[in-house]
C-alpha cells in the first residue's frame, strides 16, 4: 500500500523501491522506513515515503520502469534495492543525470554512482550457515543447496559463501546438489523441494536455503517426508512468521537473520543526510546473526526477530 | 466390426493421452535410476498431491474449451481464492464455510467472464485476459500486496494437501487427492451423459444449431464459465492448503498449464471435443514428466524444454492417427 | 486466348481422360472423360456426391488427379495449383462461396492476381480491372470498396462471379452459381453466357435445376458415382432420360401426392413483422396441410420463418400455436410445444458436423433415449438407426460424424431430427437446397407422408416446381410483405412470378 | 456519400484505437496533479521508450493475428534473444553483426512455428505454447541459469534504449525509439499496400478462399510466422539493452501484453482485421496507464485492474459502435 504523507511545501519526497512486496522481509524494510519518517518529522523534517514495487515481482524490467517513472516524476531520492546488480546500472545513472540521489540497500550494484550503499554482507552469512551445519553434522554428511533465483545478487553471495565454507572448512561434507534453483515463490520453492528430496531425502544429512521462501517450503517438503525434527539439519536464511515457528519447534536448527527494519531505517537516514549536505559512508552493514533455539530468547535477538511491525504500518493486511 | 471401433477415431481420442501417459512411464522405467524411485509410493503420492491443483482447474477449463471457449484468468483467481480462503480463515469460519465461500468466490468471477461474454458478444480469450489482470489485482488489494498467514491456523483446511504424515507410503493419501478423484468421476459423467454435458459439446460444436435445437445457449455459457469458476476457486483452496497461506502472487501462468493439461488430454480448441478422464490424466502426466526431471537432477530448462514439446507431440499425434485407423480398417475389413 | 483455337478448330479446347481421384476410401472420380469444344457451353449434370465438383476441382487445380489427363488446346495440361490453373485461362467459381468477408469487392475480384510491381499493388489498375470484371455481368453498380460482409448473398455470388472474367479466361467453370441468385440476376447471368460463347470461351455449367442446363447449354454429360454414363446433345435428349441416367433408374413419381385431410388450424400469424424483414405477414397453417412459400432471394421468408421459431425478435404482429398465443418466444418453448424448423444452410447453422449422426438426431429430445436422468449411447444408436432406416440413409452409422455424409444425407439427417423430435408442425427452409434428384423425391414424398399423418408443413423454397408440385396452398412473399395465400390450383406459374418480383413494376424490374 | 464513409465500420475501426488513448490522455489531462508531471518531455520520453519492446513484438504480432493465428511464444523468444544478443557481445561481435544474428534467430523459431503448424496442421495456439517452453528452455540453457554480462560492453547496443543522458528533456529521443517508429511506418505500409499484406488479410479473413484464389497460403503463414519470429528477436536486442545483459528469465507474460495491444488496436483475433498503427497506440496507451499509475502514486494492484478493464473496455467498445454508424448514416441519409 501506499504511505503517502503530507506533502508539504519543504517536505522531501523519498521512493523507497524494494525487489518485491509479498515477503515478509519486505515488510520489515518497509516498517525501518516509516520509522525513520516518524522520527525525522519529530525532529522537524517532514518526509513523503512513497513505497512502490515492480509490478511483476523479481521482474527486471519492471523494476527499471517503476525508476524511470519516478526519475520522469521528480522525486528528491530514491532508496532502491535492486534486482540485479548489473540490469539496475543505467537507470540509477539516469537518476543521477536527474540530481536525484540513490542510496541501495540489501543488494549490491555494479557501480559506484549512488550514495551510500546499506546491506548485509551476505557472503559472511552464507559461511556463518555453513559453518553451523559443518559444526552440527560433525564434519561429515552430505548436504543439499537449493539456490533461490537465477541472478539474484545477495543469494548468490549467501550460496557462494556457503559453498566456500564447506570446502575449506568441513572437506568431509559431500554436496549432493547445488545447481537446483527453486524460483520466485514459495509453491515453486516447494515442488523443487519435493522433488528434489524424491531423489535425495534418503541420503541428505544437512539443507542450506538461502531464503525465506527456500526455508521454509524447504522445512515443509523435509516435514512431509518425516525427516525434519533434526534427523536432517536444516539451515535457512531470513525470517518469517513460519520459520520462526520452524525455528521453535525444532525443524530448523539455524537462521542466518539480518536486520531490515535497520536497512530500510538507515536506508530513509542516510537519503536524508545526504540530502541534507552531509557527507555520508559509502558502505554500511547492517550485521548477520546466527539464530538458533539457544539464543532466541535474548531480547536484542527477539527484537530482530519479532520486529514492531504493527507500530510503524498500522493494523493493515 | 469391433475391430473397426477400435480403429475409430473418437476411440483413438479417448485413449490418447492414456497413450501417452504410458509412453511417458514406460520411458522413466526403462531408465533403471528413475524406476527405482520414481515408483515409490511415497513419490507416486508426491506426483499425485503436485497434480491436484492444476487437475482440479483442468476439470473446469474442460468444460469451457469444449464449449468453444477459453478462460486466462484462471491462474489469477486461483490466486485471488486463495488469498480468499486465508481471510476467510482469519476471521475464524469453520471448513463448510470456507469451501463453500471460496469455491462462491470463484464461481463469481467466472459468471462476470459469462456475463460478459454473453452479453456483450466478446471473445472469451480478450474477456478473460481483462479478468487476468482484474482478479490478480483484486487479490493483490485483498492481501494488502502481501502474504495472508491466519494466525490460527484451520487444521480440516491445511490437511487437504498435507502428506507430511506418512511421507513413505502410498496411503493414507490426503484428502484432497481424494477430493480431485472424486470431483473427476463426477464430472466425467456430467460431461459425458447428462443433458448439460451434451449441451456443452453441442456448443461447442456449432452454437448456431445448440440454438436452433433449442438449447439455451447464453444461460449455458453462463453456467459453464461460472462452474469453471468454481473449480478455480477450488484449487484456490488446494492452492492455500499447499502453501498454508494465502499469496497473491502465486499461479502466476497456471492458465497456461491447466490449457496445456486440457489440450494433451484431447480437446480442441475450437470446441466440440475433449474429455475430463483425458484432462485429469494430462494434468498427472505433466506432473510425472516435472518430477522425473528433478529426480535425474536434469537442470530447469530441460524441464521446460521437454514439456514443451510434449504439448506439440501430445496434439500432433493427431496426425498420425489417419495411418493407425487405416490399418485397423484394413484389418476388420479382411476378417 | 480466345484465337488460339479458332485458329484451328479442329482441336477441342479441353479435353480430360480418364481421370480418377480417391479421397482415401472413397473414390471420387473413377476414369471420367469429357470434351468440349471452344464456345461450348457444356452442362455437367450428376447425383449429389457424383463427383462433379471434384472434377472441376481437378480442372481448376484444386486437387491433383490420381490418374488420367487434361489437354488444353492441344496442349497438356497440368495445373499444379488454382494460380496456374487461371494462368493457363481456366477460371472456376466455386459452389461454396469463396470470398474473404473483411476484404473488399475490388480485393475480392482481383484476389491472387493483384497488379503489382515488385510486390507493391497499383490501386489504380487494381480498380480499373475490377470495374471492367463487373461491367462484364452488367454489375457496374456494384460498389468497389464495400467489404464483403456487408454484400447480400447474392451480391457476394455475383462478386464470385465477376472474379473468373478476370484476365479472359479460356474455360470458364460454373459450379451451382444461380443457386443463390434471383430470377434477375440468373436471367442476366444467362446473357452473360451467351455472349462469352459467342466470343469462343467455353463455359462448363453445373447445376441441379435441369431446365436452366437445358436453357444455356448445347451439351450435356452425366456422372454417376463418378463414373461419366452418357453425354451428348441437350437438345436431343429429354428431362426424363437425363434423370434415368442420373439416378441409374427411373423417378416413377417426383412429386407424390395422396389425399389427406386438412384439420384444424395450427399456427396463426397475425401482422407479423420482425426488425428488418418480413414486414406483414398474415397467414394460418393447417394441420395435414402442406403451405408453400416462395419469394426472391432476400423476399424475407427465412427471417419469417425464424421470427416465427423465436431466434429473431419480433417488432409486432402475433404468433398463435395450437390455438394459444404466443408471440414472443424461444427456441426451446417452440420445440417444446412441438414445432420444429429446418435451416436451409445445413452446414453453418442446421448440423453439429463433428459430431455423431445419433447425437444429431437426438439432440432436441433427449428425454426418451436417456437412462435415470443420463444419457445413454446405445440407446440414442437404438433410435438413432431406426430413423437412419427409414429415410434410408447412406452412413457407415450412429456413430459416425455428420460431417463426411455426402449433403443429401447430411439434409435427411437434419431432417430426421425434426422426425425424432415428433415435431406437429416442420418450418422446412428450402429443404432440398443442392440436393440431387432422388433424394428429392424422397423428401417430397416423407413431406407428403408427415401431412398425412395430420402433421403440419410450412415448406419455403425458391424452385416453383417443387412447390406447384407439392403444396396444397401457396404464399408468395415480395419485400418483405406476405400476399395471396391461394390454393395450388388458382395460381399459375406466371402468376406467382409476377407477384414474387411485385406485380406492378413486373415489365421493369430492379436487381 | 462522405458522411456514409465516415460513419463506416471500417473507418470507426481504424480510429478506435486514437479515441482510446485520446480518452486516456484526456482523463489524465483533466488531473492537475498528472497533468503537471506526465506532459513534460523527459517522462513522455520515458512512456516512449518503455512502449518500445511491446510496439516491436507488436508488429510481428499484428501481422500473426490478422492472419488468423496467434504467437505465445513471443515473450519467451524476446528472452531467448535477448541471450543471444549478450552471447553474440561476448563473442565480440560488432554492432550490425549481432542485430543481424540476433533478429536471424528470433527468425528461425518463427521459421519453426510456422513450419509445424503449416506442415503438421496444427493449431498456432498449441504450437507456439509449446515453442514457449521450449525457447524459455533454450535461452535458460544457453545462459547457463543465469543472467549473461558481457564483459566488453557493446555501446551501439547499449545505447539502443538509453535515456539516461538528458533525462529530463524529450529529445534526444534513443536510437531504439526512432528505430520503432520507422519500421512502423514501414511496417504499416507493407500490410496496406503490398501484395504480401493483403495476402496476409486475405489468409486470416478466409483462408479456402486464399487457397483457391491461389495464394500460396502456407509458404505466406510460415513467412508470418518467421517475420514475426524476427520481429520478436529485435525485441529481444531492445530487451538486452535495456537491461545491459541477457536475461533467460525476462518477458515472462510478455506475450498477452503484445496480444492484448493488438488486439486494443483494433485486430481480430478471428483474423482478418488489424493494424500497425493501431497496435503502435495500443502498446503507447498501456504504457501510458502505467506511467500514469506509477505518478499518481496509485498501488500496483489499482493499475492491473485498470489495465484489465481497458482490455475489456477497449474491444467491448464494438458493440456501441453500431449505434454510432446508424447516427451517422441517418446524416448521410438525410443529405
Ligand atoms: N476433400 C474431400 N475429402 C473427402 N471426400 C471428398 C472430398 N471432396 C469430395 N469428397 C467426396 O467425393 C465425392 C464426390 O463429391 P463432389 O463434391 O465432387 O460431388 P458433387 O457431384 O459436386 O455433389 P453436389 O451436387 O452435392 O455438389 C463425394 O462422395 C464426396 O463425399
Ligand atoms: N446467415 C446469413 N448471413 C448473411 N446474410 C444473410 C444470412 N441469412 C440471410 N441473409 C441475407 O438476408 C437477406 C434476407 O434473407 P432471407 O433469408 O430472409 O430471405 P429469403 O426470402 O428467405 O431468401 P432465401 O431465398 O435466401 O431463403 C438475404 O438477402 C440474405 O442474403
Ligand atoms: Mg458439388
Ligand atoms: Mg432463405
Amino acid at each position: 500500500g501506499s504511505q503517502s504523507g503530507d506533502s508539504s511545501g519543504n517536505g522531501l519526497s523519498i521512493v523507497v523501491i524494494p525487489k518485491g512486496t509479498t515477503h515478509e522481509f519486505w515488510k520489515s524494510i518497509h516498517a525501518g522506513a516509516i520509522k525513520a519518517k516518524q522520527e525525522l518529522e519529530a525532529a522537524g523534517q517532514p518526509v513523503e515515503i512513497i513505497w512502490k514495487g515492480p509490478l511483476k515481482e523479481d521482474d527486471r524490467d519492471e523494476q527499471i520502469k517503476v525508476v524511470e517513472n519516478f526519475i520522469a516524476r521528480g522525486v528528491d531520492g530514491m532508496v532502491l534495492a535492486p534486482l540485479d546488480d548489473r540490469a539496475l546500472v543505467r537507470p540509477v545513472e539516469m537518476a543521477g543525470n536527474a540530481k536525484i540521489p540513490v542510496v541501495i540497500i540489501d543488494s549490491g550494484l555494479q557501480s559506484d554512482n549512488y550514495a551510500s550503499f546499506i546491506a548485509t554482507d551476505n557472503y559472511l552469512g552464507g559461511r556463518m550457515g555453513g559453518a553451523h551445519l559443518g559444526k552440527l553434522l560433525g564434519g561429515k554428511g552430505s548436504v543439499l543447496l537449493l539456490r533461490y533465483a537465477v541472478g539474484s545478487a545477495s543469494t548468490t553471495k549467501r550460496e557462494n559463501g556457503f559453498l566456500d565454507e564447506l570446502r575449506k572448512n568441513f572437506p568431509g561434507i559431500r554436496v549432493l546438489s547445488s545447481d537446483q534453483y527453486a524460483g520466485a515463490t514459495r509453491d515453486l520453492a516447494y515442488t523443487a523441494s519435493q522433488n528434489l528430496l524424491s531423489r535425495y531425502g534418503e541420503e541428505v544429512n544437512g539443507v542450506f536455503c538461502p531464503n525465506e521462501s527456500v526455508s521454509v517450503s524447504m522445512t515443509k517438503a523435509l516435514r512431509d517426508i518425516n525427516k525434519a525434527g533434526g534427523r536432517v539439519k536444516i539451515i535457512g536464511f531470513d525470517t518469517s512468521v513460519q520459520s520462526l515457528r520452524d525455528l521453535k519447534s525444532g525443524d530448523v536448527q539455524g537462521l542466518v537473520v539480518q536486520n531490515p527494519v535497520k536497512m530500510g531505517y538507515l536506508g530513509v537516514m542516510t537519503l536524508t543526510e545526504h540530502l541534507g549536505g552531509k557527507t555520508v559512508e559509502k558502505r554500511i552493514d547492517t550485521g548477520v546473526v546466527l539464530v538458533t533455539s539457544e539464543n532466541m530468547a535474548e531480547p536484542d535477538v527477539q527484537e530482530l526477530l519479532n520486529p514492531p511491525l504493527e507500530k510503524y504500518l498500522g493494523t493493515g493486511n | 466390426m469391433n475391430w473397426a471401433k477400435l480403429g475409430s477415431s473418437d476411440f483413438l481420442k479417448a485413449i490418447r493421452p492414456f497413450v501417452g501417459l504410458f509412453v511417458v512411464l514406460l520411458l522413466f522405467a526403462m531408465d533403471g535410476e528413475l524406476r527405482s524411485i520414481i515408483f515409490k509410493g511415497g513419490n507416486f503420492k508426491t506426483i499425485l498431491t503436485q497434480t491436484v491443483i492444476v487437475a482440479i482447474g483442468a476439470m473446469g477449463m474442460t468444460m469451457v474449451i469444449v464449449s468453444g471457449g477459453i478462460d486466462l484468468s484462471a491462474g489469477s483467481v486461483v490466486a485471488l481464492c486463495s488469498v480468499v480462503t486465508a481471510k476467510l480463515i482469519e476471521q475464524g469460519h469453520g471448513f463448510m464455510a470456507v469451501l463453500l465461500l471460496t469455491v462462491l468466490t470463484g464461481g463469481l468471477v467466472g459468471l462476470a467472464n459469462g456475463g460478459i461474454i454473453t452479453t456483450v458478444r466478446m471473445m472469451p480469450f480478450i474477456v478473460t485476459l481483462g479478468m487476468m489482470g482484474i482478479a490478480r489485482g483484486i487479490s493483490k488489494w485483498l492481501a494488502n500486496n502481501q502474504t495472508v498467514n491466519p494466525e490460527q491456523p484451520l487444521e480440516s483446511v491445511n490437511r487437504l494437501m498435507d502428506n507430511s504424515q506418512s511421507p513413505l507410503t502410498f496411503f493414507p493419501l490426503p484428502d484432497g487427492v481424494w477430493l480431485a478423484l472424486g470431483l473427476a468421476v463426477v464430472m466425467a459423467v456430467v460431461l459425458r451423459s447428462t443433458v448439460f454435458g451434451r449441451y456443452v459439446f453441442a456448443i461447442g460444436s456449432n452454437e448456431d444449431t445448440a440454438r436452433l435445437c433449442g438449447i439455451r445457449v447464453n444461460f449455458n455459457k453462463v453456467v459453464i464459465y461460472a462452474l469453471a469458476g468454481a473449480f478455480f476457486g477450488l484449487a484456490g483452496v488446494m492452492q492455500f492448503s499447499r502453501l498454508t497461506q494465502g499469496d497473491p502472487s502465486v499461479a502466476i501462468g497456471l492458465e497456461l498449464q491447466i490449457i496445456a493439461a486440457v489440450v494433451i488430454g484431447g480437446a480442441s480448441l475450437s470446441g466440440g471435443a475433449g474429455s475430463i478422464p483425458g484432462s485429469v490424466i494430462g494434468a498427472f502426466m505433466m506432473a510425472c514428466l516435472a518430477n522425473g526431471s528433478s529426480i535425474k537432477d536434469w537442470p530447469n530448462y530441460m524441464q521446460e524444454i521437454i514439456i514443451g514439446v510434449v504439448i506439440i507431440l501430445a496434439v500432433g499425434m493427431d496426425k498420425v492417427e489417419p495411418f493407425i485407423q487405416r490399418l485397423f480398417k484394413r484389418q476388420s475389413s479382411s476378417n | 486466348m480466345p484465337e488460339d483455337s479458332s485458329s484451328n478448330p479442329a482441336l477441342p479446347r479441353l479435353q480430360i481422360e480418364g481421370v480418377s481421384k480417391r479421397f482415401g476410401p472413397t473414390v471420387a472420380l473413377d476414369g471420367v472423360s469429357l470434351e468440349v469444344a471452344a464456345g461450348e457451353v457444356h452442362a455437367l449434370i450428376g447425383e449429389n456426391g457424383a463427383g462433379k465438383s471434384t472434377l472441376m476441382k481437378v480442372l481448376s487445380g484444386a486437387h491433383r488427379p490420381d490418374a488420367g489427363s487434361l489437354t488444353l488446346d492441344g496442349q497438356p495440361f497440368e495445373p499444379s495449383d488454382p494460380l496456374h490453373a487461371r494462368n493457363c485461362g481456366v477460371a472456376m467459381i466455386y459452389q461454396e462461396l469463396n470470398l474473404a468477408p473483411d476484404l473488399s469487392v475490388e480485393e475480392n475480384i482481383l484476389l491472387g492476381r493483384e497488379p503489382a510491381t515488385l510486390g507493391w499493388i497499383s490501386r489504380g489498375e487494381r480498380r480499373r480491372l475490377a470495374k471492367r470484371a463487373l461491367e462484364e455481368i452488367g454489375q457496374a453498380q456494384m460498389p468497389l470498396d464495400a467489404p464483403i460482409r456487408s454484400l447480400t448473398i447474392a451480391q457476394q455470388q455475383l462478386v464470385e462471379i465477376a472474379r473468373a472474367f478476370v484476365g479472359e479466361p479460356r474455360v470458364l467453370i460454373m459450379d451451382e452459381p444461380t443457386s443463390s441468385l434471383t430470377q434477375v440476376d440468373t436471367e442476366n447471368l444467362f446473357g452473360v453466357i451467351e455472349h462469352m460463347s459467342q466470343r469462343g470461351v467455353s463455359v462448363i455449367y453445373i447445376s441441379h435445376f435441369l431446365e436452366e442446363c437445358q436453357r444455356v447449354a448445347s451439351r450435356y454429360t452425366v456422372l454417376r458415382d463418378g463414373q461419366g454414363v452418357g453425354n451428348g446433345a441437350m437438345a436431343e435428349a429429354s428431362l426424363e432420360q437425363i434423370i434415368q441416367l442420373m439416378v441409374g433408374r427411373e423417378i416413377d413419381e417426383i412429386y407424390p401426392r395422396t389425399s389427406r385431410a386438412v384439420g384444424e388450424p395450427v399456427l396463426e400469424l397475425s401482422d407479423v413483422a420482425g426488425l428488418a424483414k418480413p414486414s406483414c405477414v398474415n397467414l394460418t397453417l393447417h394441420a395435414g396441410e402442406i403451405l408453400g412459400l416462395f419469394g426472391l432471394v432476400g423476399a424475407g421468408r427465412t427471417e419469417t420463418l425464424r421470427a416465427v421459431f423465436g431466434l429473431d425478435r419480433l417488432a409486432k404482429g402475433s404468433v398463435t400455436v395450437f390455438s394459444r398465443e404466443e408471440t414472443h418466444s424461444t427456441p426451446a418453448k417452440r420445440l417444446a410445444n412441438g414445432v420444429g424448423l429446418l435451416s436451409e444452410n445445413r452446414k453453418e447453422e442446421g448440423l453439429l458436423l463433428n459430431r455423431s449422426v445419433a447425437d444429431n438426431l437426438t439432440l432436441t429430445r433427449l428425454g426418451p433415449v436417456s437412462r435415470l436422468g443420463l444419457v445413454s449411447g446405445s440407446a440414442q444408436a437404438a433410435a438413432s438407426g431406426k430413423w437412419l432406416a427409414k429415410l434410408d440413409v447412406k452412413s457407415s452409422g450412429a456413430a459416425q460424424p455428420v460431417g463426411e455424409l455426402s449433403g443429401g444425407n447430411q439434409q435427411k439427417i437434419a431432417l430426421g431430427r425434426l422426425l425424432h423430435h415428433d415435431a406437429r408442425i416442420l418450418l422446412l427452409d428450402e429443404p432440398t437446397r443442392g440436393i440431387d434428384v432422388g433424394s428429392k423425391a424422397q423428401i417430397y414424398r416423407l413431406m407428403n407422408e408427415l401431412a398425412g399423418q395430420g402433421k403440419a408443413v410450412f415448406f419455403v423454397s425458391s424452385y416453383l416446381p417443387e412447390l406447384l408440385g407439392v403444396c396444397d396452398r401457396i404464399g408468395v412473399m415480395c419485400r418483405g410483405e406476405l400476399s395471396g395465400v391461394r390454393p395450388v390450383a388458382d395460381w399459375s406459374e406466371q402468376e406467382i412470378i409476377r407477384t414474387a418480383v411485385g406485380q406492378a413494376e413486373s415489365t421493369e424490374v430492379a436487381a
